[in-house]
C-alpha cells in the first residue's frame, strides 16, 4: 500500500502548480513525456529508497548548515559555496547513481560529495584545511575529489569538467563499461564555449554522460536571465544538440530521481547524452564573502517554502512512512555532523612536508635532475 | 592628500579615466550592480550608467573578444577577467589575437584596451584561483604589462594603461586590495615602463613586483637592522616595456641581483631579467643571480602551506644573507 | 519591364527543388517567411545592383583562378585558401553592405576582401608575399585587411573573429553609428565554444552584427555531418540564443543578396544580431596541400552544374540583360586579373626592415630602455 | 636500421605503443580519415579501427578535456592539436585542469596522456600558425615537456612520453616533418629528462632544441672550420624534466654558455636555463650568458622575413664568435 501511495504522489507533486512568485520564471516541466519510455521500475522508488534519499537531503543540509557556522567562527578558511536549498539534486541524483557511476561536480561541490557517501570528516576536514580532510588541504574547498567514491573532482573553472565527464564516458564505452558519467554545473556555466564544445562532443560520440545544469536562477551576483538569450539556459539550448529538452523541479527529490533514473538507463542503454535543467534556488550567498543583497526582497522566503527537505518530509509522511523513522534519520545526522566537526576540530594542520608532494606521479616534485 | 585602499584606487582610477574620456568603456562578470566580486568597481554603474558600466555573461572569449573589436573600432574598453587563472580559458585573446592584430595587418590595426585581473595567492582559494600569471603576459609579443604594489600606483598606471594606444594586462593582487595608502588629490597619471627604486641600497639590488615589494621591503628593513646588509629593492611595477635602465644602472652600483617573484620557478619574469643581467651585466656581477620564486608546484588551499609557498621576507632575508656571506 | 522580371525570378530561383545528389543535405530555404517583415524595396535589386553582383562573382572567380595558377607556378607562398565554388556568398554581402560596414573573415577571406573592394594587386601581392601586398606581406594570405574598405581583419583562429565582431558592432550601438558589423565563418567552426559565446552575448546586448556561415560541407578534410550533432550547424542552433533559423541558397547571389539586405536593415533599426546558413560548395581542396581526395566521386561535378557564376549568369540573359553588357565585365575582370599579376611579379620582396615595424603603437618593437 | 623521415616517425611511435597498449587512443581533428593535416598519422585509423583514432569536431577544449577525462579514468590518451598556436583556444587544461589535479586531489587523480601539436616556424603561415611555444608549457607546473630533433627521438621520446604517468606535451616541429634519419628497426624506448650531447666541444656550451638543433650544429661547424672555435651542442630534448647535470656539466667544462632557441625574446625556456646557470654556474663562467633567439616580435608571413625572424646558422655563428672574442 504505502509503496502505491508514494509512486502516486510523485506524479502529483510533478504537476503541482507553482506558487505566483515563481510564475514569471515557470518551472514547466517538459522533460515528463520523455521519461515515459523508460518508466521507472516499481520497485526503484520504494521506501528503503526514499528514506535513502530524505538521510541524504538531511545530512547534506545538516552538513552544510554546520560548514556555515564554522564559517562564522572563522574555522573555515578560503572560501566556500553551500548548497543549502538545492540539496535534492544532489540527493535525487546520487540516489540513483549506482557503484562505479562517476560525479564530475564544480567548487559547489559539497552536497554532491556527501550524496556519494564521502564522510562528513573529510569534507569539513578539508574545508577547515586540516591535516584529516579528503585532500589533506592541498586542494581545498572547491577541490573536492574522492576517487574511491567516484567523485572524480570538483573544479573551479566554470565550464571545464564537462568536457572532462565526455571523456570518462569515452573511456566507459570504449572498454564496455557500463558506468554513467554525471556533470554538475550552474545556469551561469551555459554562457562559456566549454559547454556548447563538451554537449556536441558527448552527442557526436554519443557518450554515456548526463549533463545537469542546477538552476538557481544566479551567476555569482547576476541574475542568470540577465545575461542569457534564452528563458532556460541549458533546457533552451538542448534542440541545438538534437537533446530533448528537459526542465524539471529540482526541489523535489522524487522528481529528480526519476529524471535521472532515466537518463542513466538511457546512457546505459548506449542512446548517448540527457541533458536536465533542475530548478532550484540557493538560500545562501554565491559563497561565504557574499551577503546576497541582490535579491529581490521576499524571493527567498518564497523558494523556502518549497523547502526540498519539508517537501519530502511531508510527502514520506502523507505516504505512510512513520515519524520515528524520520526522527531516527535525522538525530542520528545531527550526530555525525557533531562527531565529524570535533574531530576536524582535533585534526593537525596539514604537515609541511606535503607541500610539495604529488605533483608528478612519482609522488614529489622534482622537474630537474 | 588621502589615504586610500588599494582596492578603491582601482574604482577612482577608472572613474578618473573614464570621466575624461567618454570613449572609455568597462566591462566583466558581475563589475556593475554588484561592484565586482572584489568589490573594487563599487560605484562605477552609479556614476557612469549601464551603457558603459556593463556586465556579461560568464564568457571570458566573448568579454575579451568584444573588447578588442571595441578598440579596434574606436572605443577604449577596460576589461575585467575575474581571476588571472581565467586568462586560461580566453588566452587566445591574449596571445594570439590582441596583440598580433597591429603587426599582422602592418599597423593598420590598433588595440588600445586594458585588461585588469586579480592576480596572486595569498586567500586560500586553492590551485585555479591564486596564481600569479604575469609571464603568461609578458612572454607574448605586443602586450604591455603591469603589475601595481600601492594604491597609488594603482590610480596612475591605471591612467597610463588606459591612455596608451597598445594593449595593456594590468594585473591586480589580490592579496594587496585591502592594503591602504597615501594618495594625493587630483589626476593622477603615471608612465608604463617605470621601475621604482623603492629603497635605496648599496651591497645588492632586489627586483620585486606588487604583493613581493612590501615582502622585500620588510626583508631589506631585516637585512640591515640584523646583518648590516644594504640592499636596494627595486619595484619593477612595469614588466613590459621594462625599465633596464634602472634595473641595470642599480646592479651597476651593487654588484649583486637577487629577483622575487610569485610566479612558480620555471620561465618566470625572474628568469627573463637574471638572464639579461647574466648578459648584459656579467662583468658588473660579483656573485650568482638569485632567483626567489614560489616552487614550480600548483598552489595549495591550506593557508599553511600556501604561506609556505610564497616567498617571504624570512626567506628572502635567508637568501640574500646565505649568498652575499657565501 | 526589365526590372520586374528580374525580381521575379529570384522568388523562383529560391524555390527551385536542388537535384537528387542534394537530397540528403537538403538545402530548406526555411529563411524566407522570415524575410517577409522586412521586404526588400523595389529599387535595391535593380539592374545597376545586378551588373555589379555579377562583376564581383566574375573577378571573385578570376583571381581566385590565377591565385591558384600562381600557386602552381610557385609564386603563391605559405598556405591559401580559396572561396571557388562560394563566391555568391561574397558578392551578395558585399553587395547588399554599405560603406561603414565592417567585415570580419577568415583565412578563406580573399573573396570577402575583393568584394569590399580592395584592389586585386593589393590582395596577389599579399599571397604572393611582396612588398605590394595589402600588409607588406606580414600578414600572409591568411590574414588579409583593409581598414580602409571595412575589412577589419581575417583570423585564421577558428571561432576567435565572432566575439570580435561584437566588439566592433558594440562600439556602433555605444557610439550611435549605424554601420553594422558581418561576420563569416564555415561550418566547421560552429562547434568551437567562442562560436556559443559570441551568438548569446550578441543577442543579449542586441549588437548590430550579422552571422554568416557559409557552409560548405567541410571543416578541413572532415564531413561537417560527421562532427556536428545537427543537420545544420549554425541554423539548428539558432534557438539557443533565441534567434530564426535562416537557411539560403549560398550559390545564389540574389538570395544571398535578399538575406543579408534584410539582416542588415533589422541590425540598424536596433532589432539584433541575426545568423544566416549559406549552403555552398568549395571547388578546391581546404588549403593549396589538400588535393580533396575525401569527397565522393560525383560531389563536385554536381555542384558545378549549380555554379554561382554560371546561375546568374543565365538568369540576367533570362532576365533581358545583353550579353555584351556581361561580357564587358568579363573581359574587363580578365585585365584586372592580368595587370595585378604583372605588378605583382614586379614587385619586390618586403625589405628587411619592417620585420621590426609597427609591434607596438610608436611603429616599433622596443619592450625594453 | 631504415632511413624514415620525422613525419613518418610519428605514425610510427604512435602505431608502436597502439600496437602494445590497447589503452592507448589517439584523437584529434582530421586525424583518422584524412591521416593528419601534416600526414604524420596516415594509415593508424586503417591499423587500429575507429574506436581508437578518431576524428573529433573544432573543439580543442572537448579534445583536452576528453583525453583528461579518459586518462583519468584509465585510458593512456593520445590527443592531437594540430597547431601549437592553437593550444591558446584551450589552455585551460595546459594550465588549470590537466598538470593540476593530482596535486589538488592529493594523488588521487592520475593524469597520463600525451598531447601532441605541430610547433614552429619556417612555413611561411603567418603569425598565428608558426609559433614556437616551448616555453608556454614549460611554465605550468605538473606538466612534462619534450620536442624531439630527430625522426629517432621521434619513436623513442613518444614511447617514453605515452608509458610516462604524468602528462607529457610533446612539441613536433612543423619544419622538421620532411627531414629523414636513420632509426633503428624494431621497439625504441627513450627516457624523458635526458638531454644529449650531439656534438662534444671545449670552447663553449649550445644549448638548442627541435629546428634549432641542425642549425646550432651546422653552426659549430663553421665556427671549427672558419674561426678554430670548439663548440659543444646539446640538444636539450626534454624541458621537463630538464637534464642539469649534463647542462650544468657543460659548462663545467667549457666555461661558456649560448643558447639558441625559437621562443620570443621573453621568457623563452632559454631564459630559464640562461638563469639557472648564472645562479648554479656562475662560478664556472668566463663570460656573459648568451641567448639567441627569435626577437620578441609576432611572426611574419613573407619568406625572407620569417628566414630573418629566426636564429640561423649565421646569427649563431656570428653571436658566439664575437662574444667569444670580446
Ligand atoms: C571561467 C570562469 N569564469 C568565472 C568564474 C568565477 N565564477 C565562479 S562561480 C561563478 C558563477 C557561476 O554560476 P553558475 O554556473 O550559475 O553556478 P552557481 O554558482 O550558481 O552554482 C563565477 C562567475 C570562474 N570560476 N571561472
Ligand atoms: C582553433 C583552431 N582549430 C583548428 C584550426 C585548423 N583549421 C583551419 S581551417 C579548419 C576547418 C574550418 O572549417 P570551416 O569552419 O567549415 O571553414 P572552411 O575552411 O570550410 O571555410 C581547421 C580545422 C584552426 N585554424 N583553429
Ligand atoms: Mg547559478
Ligand atoms: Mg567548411
Amino acid at each position: 500500500m504505502v509503496k502505491r501511495d508514494i509512486n502516486q504522489d510523485q506524479g502529483d507533486s510533478a504537476r503541482a502548480p507553482h506558487r505566483a512568485p515563481f510564475a514569471e520564471r515557470d518551472i514547466r516541466v517538459t522533460g515528463r513525456a520523455q521519461l515515459k519510455p523508460l518508466p521507472l521500475r516499481n520497485d526503484e522508488l520504494n521506501e528503503a529508497k526514499r528514506l535513502e534519499l530524505y538521510r541524504l537531503l538531511v545530512e547534506i543540509r545538516d552538513c552544510e548548515q554546520r560548514a556555515y557556522d564554522l564559517f562564522l567562527q572563522g574555522l573555515v578558511k578560503g572560501t566556500s559555496h553551500l548548497s543549502l536549498g538545492q540539496e535534492a539534486v544532489a540527493a535525487g541524483f546520487a540516489g540513483a547513481m549506482e557503484k562505479g557511476d562517476l560525479s564530475f561536480c564544480t567548487y559547489r561541490g559539497h552536497a554532491h560529495t556527501l550524496a556519494r557517501g564521502v564522510p562528513m570528516e573529510k569534507v569539513l576536514g578539508e574545508l577547515m584545511q586540516r591535516d584529516n580532510g579528503l585532500m589533506r588541504g592541498k586542494g581545498g574547498s572547491m577541490h573536492l575529489t574522492s576517487v574511491d567514491h567516484g567523485v572524480m573532482g570538483s573544479y573551479a573553472i566554470i565550464g571545464a569538467h564537462l568536457p572532462i565527464a565526455c571523456g570518462a564516458a569515452w573511456r566507459a564505452q570504449y572498454k564496455g563499461q557500463k558506468d554513467v558519467s554525471v556533470c554538475f554545473f550552474g545556469d551561469g556555466t551555459t554562457n562559456i564555449g566549454a559547454f556548447h564544445e563538451a554537449l556536441n562532443f558527448a552527442v557526436v560520440w554519443k557518450l554515456p554522460v548526463v549533463f545537469v545544469c542546477e538552476n538557481n536562477l544566479y551567476m555569482e551576483y547576476t541574475p542568470i536571465g540577465e545575461v542569457t538569450a534564452v528563458q532556460h539556459p541549458a533546457a533552451d539550448r538542448a534542440s541545438a544538440y538534437g537533446l530533448e529538452r528537459i526542465v524539471i523541479d529540482g526541489n523535489d527529490a522524487d522528481a529528480v530521481f526519476r529524471a535521472a533514473h532515466a537518463a542513466f538507463d538511457k546512457a546505459r542503454a548506449g542512446g548517448g547524452p540527457s541533458l536536465i535543467e533542475c530548478m532550484t534556488y540557493r538560500y545562501s550567498g554565491h559563497s561565504r564573502a557574499d551577503p546576497a543583497k541582490y535579491r529581490p526582497a521576499g524571493e527567498l522566503e518564497d523558494w523556502q517554502k518549497r523547502d526540498p527537505i519539508q517537501l519530502y518530509r511531508s510527502r514520506l509522511l502523507a505516504a505512510g512512512i512513520g515519524e520515528a523513522a524520520l526522527k531516527a534519520i535525522e538525530q542520528d545526522s545531527k550526530r555525525k555532523v557533531d562527531a565529524a566537526t570535533e574531530a576536524c576540530k582535533a585534526a593537525p594542520p596539514s604537515p609541511a612536508e606535503i607541500l610539495t608532494t604529488d605533483v608528478y606521479a612519482d609522488g614529489g616534485w622534482a622537474w630537474r635532475n | 592628500m588621502a589615504e586610500l585602499t588599494y582596492r578603491d584606487a582601482v574604482a577612482r582610477g577608472i572613474a578618473q579615466e573614464m570621466s575624461r574620456d567618454p570613449d572609455v568603456v568597462f566591462l566583466g562578470e558581475d563589475v556593475a550592480k554588484a561592484g565586482g566580486v572584489f568589490k573594487a568597481t563599487v560605484g562605477l554603474l552609479e556614476q557612469f550608467g549601464p551603457q558603459r558600466v556593463r556586465d556579461t555573461p560568464i564568457s571570458e572569449q566573448a568579454i575579451l573578444g568584444a573588447a578588442m573589436g571595441a578598440a579596434m573600432t574606436g572605443l577604449k574598453p577596460i576589461a575585467e577577467i575575474m581571476f588571472s587563472d581565467f586568462l586560461a580559458v580566453c588566452f587566445d585573446y591574449i596571445a594570439n589575437e590582441i596583440p598580433k592584430s597591429r603587426y599582422m595587418s602592418n599597423g593598420q590595426v590598433k588595440c588600445p584596451l586594458v585588461i585588469r585581473t586579480g592576480n596572486g595567492a595569498g586567500s586560500r582559494f586553492g590551485a585555479q584561483h591564486s596564481q600569479s600569471v604575469e609571464n603568461w603576459a609578458m612572454m607574448i609579443p605586443g602586450l604591455k604589462v603591469v603589475a601595481p604594489s600601492t594604491p597609488r600606483d594603482v590610480i596612475g598606471l591605471m591612467a597610463a594603461a588606459v591612455r596608451d594606444p597598445d594593449p595593456v594586462i594590468f594585473f591586480e593582487h589580490k592579496s594587496l586590495y585591502a592594503a591602504k595608502g597615501d594618495v594625493p588629490d587630483g589626476e593622477i597619471v603615471d608612465h608604463l615602463g617605470t621601475a621604482k627604486i623603492v629603497r635605496p641600497g648599496k651591497d645588492a639590488t632586489v627586483l620585486a613586483l606588487a604583493l613581493m615589494v612590501p615582502r622585500a621591503l620588510a626583508a631589506a628593513e631585516t637585512l640591515a637592522k640584523e646583518h648590516a646588509i644594504d640592499v636596494e629593492v627595486i619595484d619593477v611595477r612595469s614588466l613590459v616595456p621594462l625599465d633596464l635602465a634602472t634595473i641595470l644602472g642599480s646592479v651597476a652600483r651593487t654588484h649583486r641581483l637577487f629577483t622575487v617573484e610569485e610566479n612558480p620557478r620555471l620561465c618566470g619574469w625572474g628568469a627573463e631579467l637574471a638572464s639579461i643581467a647574466a648578459d648584459e651585466a656579467f662583468y658588473d656581477l660579483d656573485g650568482p643571480v638569485v632567483r626567489i620564486t614560489t616552487p614550480h608546484i600548483p598552489l595549495p588551499a591550506a593557508d599553511n602551506l600556501e604561506d609556505l609557498a610564497l616567498p617571504n621576507a624570512l626567506r628572502i632575508v635567508d637568501k640574500i644573507r646565505r649568498s652575499l656571506n657565501a
